[in-house]
């Protein structure tokens, strides 16, 4: 029964993109074989367990699924790709003076 | 309509003449370059990475958006990535219209909406290391985590 | 600080190229261009006479005024005399500064200006005959005659 | 005493300047040998009366002396430059759509 609620009931695999500062603590992709949860939001929790001391950075974070902005609320599924992006900082030399 | 990552040098005057036509009267272009300090530190070079598909298809869509919302006739946006010495072009936006007002709107919206919501990342080398430039904080709708903390 | 008028063709990459230094982090560009029509009617080529020296001193004082107006660290405005075609370069202005918001008002603030109050004209070529551009009225403290018509 | 009050009684010498649309009626430049008047509202009189038919033309003037714009009341002095500037229309094609 369990596996008609939930065909990934074992887990969905996604391929994960991390982009500036996060590649440095997690190279720029993982590809997870059986993710346990459902949604965006799942997955940041999971990182931010794995990574509690990036701190205040994971209150910054937008996140894209398939190349897409993507809601906190959206129910990932399989291969899909994720990419965890920091505040950007493409464009000019000229970024405001404010705290890193 | 030109929109491009390249990871060599921009030409702006190639850029600019291939985007001309008759009927403009007015082109106004943002070149955006690397500066030789970044908070008061000397900058050796910038690096620039991206998630490139997705940020083709948001400067495609943000290029679509100025020539519906200020009635412009054609946009050109084009970023670098890879290695940027000083004083190299990073971005480069070019806008032309018959009449000059819409270009110098269309060409400030568009570098200032890339610069909060298209995915690209400046690493600064200075001489006694790298750090990942701060960024400009995403607009509250694209940002996943709310301000408490918890997804 | 690069003011002329020239009658060749006008280099915009070698104009900005020598404009920018290490410090810039933004350089805005406007660069007016003949229209293949003027108020409907199809253009066929355009001739611009100058006040010559008088221009090339307005020019300077408004590239000073920018700057201290603006705090922009540099401007080039060059404006090319003679006969133009359909497509080349009028007027090129650039501004350069370590960030993009006053490059953005100081270029619209000098074509701005430039248009009501440097001493050129155009003359438009038509397949049917030629006109002088109407131009845009001189600031009132500017225009010798009072508008009951007597100076 | 006349010739005390007013040192160039008999007229001054000027030299003329002629723009834009103006060219077509005056030529590029004149050199006025004997001006009678004083100032630039004087001169501009002058010609408003030698060549009435340019009409609405004389209220959209500017003037130059010697490379300066000019206020009306402006004395001119022997072997000054002045230049009679209709409108500008210099910069890039895009006129706004307004009367000629």
């Amino acid at each position: 029964m369990a596996a008609c609620q939930n065909r990934y009931a074992y887990g969905m695999r996604l391929r994960v993109l991390f982009f500036g500062v996060l590649r440095d603590r997690f190279g720029q992709e993982e590809q997870l074989q059986q993710f346990p949860g459902h949604t965006v939001a799942d997955l940041l929790r999971y990182y931010r367990a794995v990574a509690p001391e990036l701190d205040q950075l994971w209150g910054t974070l937008a996140v894209a699924v398939n190349q897409q902005y993507a809601a906190a609320s959206l129910q990932l599924q399989q291969d899909d790709e994720v990419a965890l992006l920091p505040p950007v900082s493409g464009g000019a030399g000229c970024v405001r003076k404010h705290a890193g | 309509m030109q929109v491009e990552l390249v990871r060599d040098r921009i030409d702006t005057q190639a850029i600019t003449d291939r985007l001309k036509v008759g009927e403009d009267g007015a082109v106004t272009v943002f070149d955006g370059i690397v500066r030789n300090n970044t908070r008061g530190r000397q900058t050796l070079y910038l690096d620039y990475t991206a998630h490139e598909s997705m940020a083709l298809r948001e400067m495609g869509e943000l290029a679509d958006e100025a020539i519906a919302r200020f009635g412009v006739r054609d946009v050109a946006m084009v970023h670098r990535l890879g290695r940027l010495e000083i004083g190299e072009t990073s971005i480069l936006i070019a806008v032309a219209s018959a009449h000059r007002g819409v270009t110098f709107a269309a060409c400030r919206w568009l570098i200032d909406t890339l610069k909060k919501q298209v995915p690209i990342w400046k690493q600064e080398f200075f001489v006694d290391g790298a750090v990942w430039a701060p960024g400009e904080p995403f607009p509250a709708e694209l940002q996943v985590v709310s301000s408490h903390g918890t997804p």
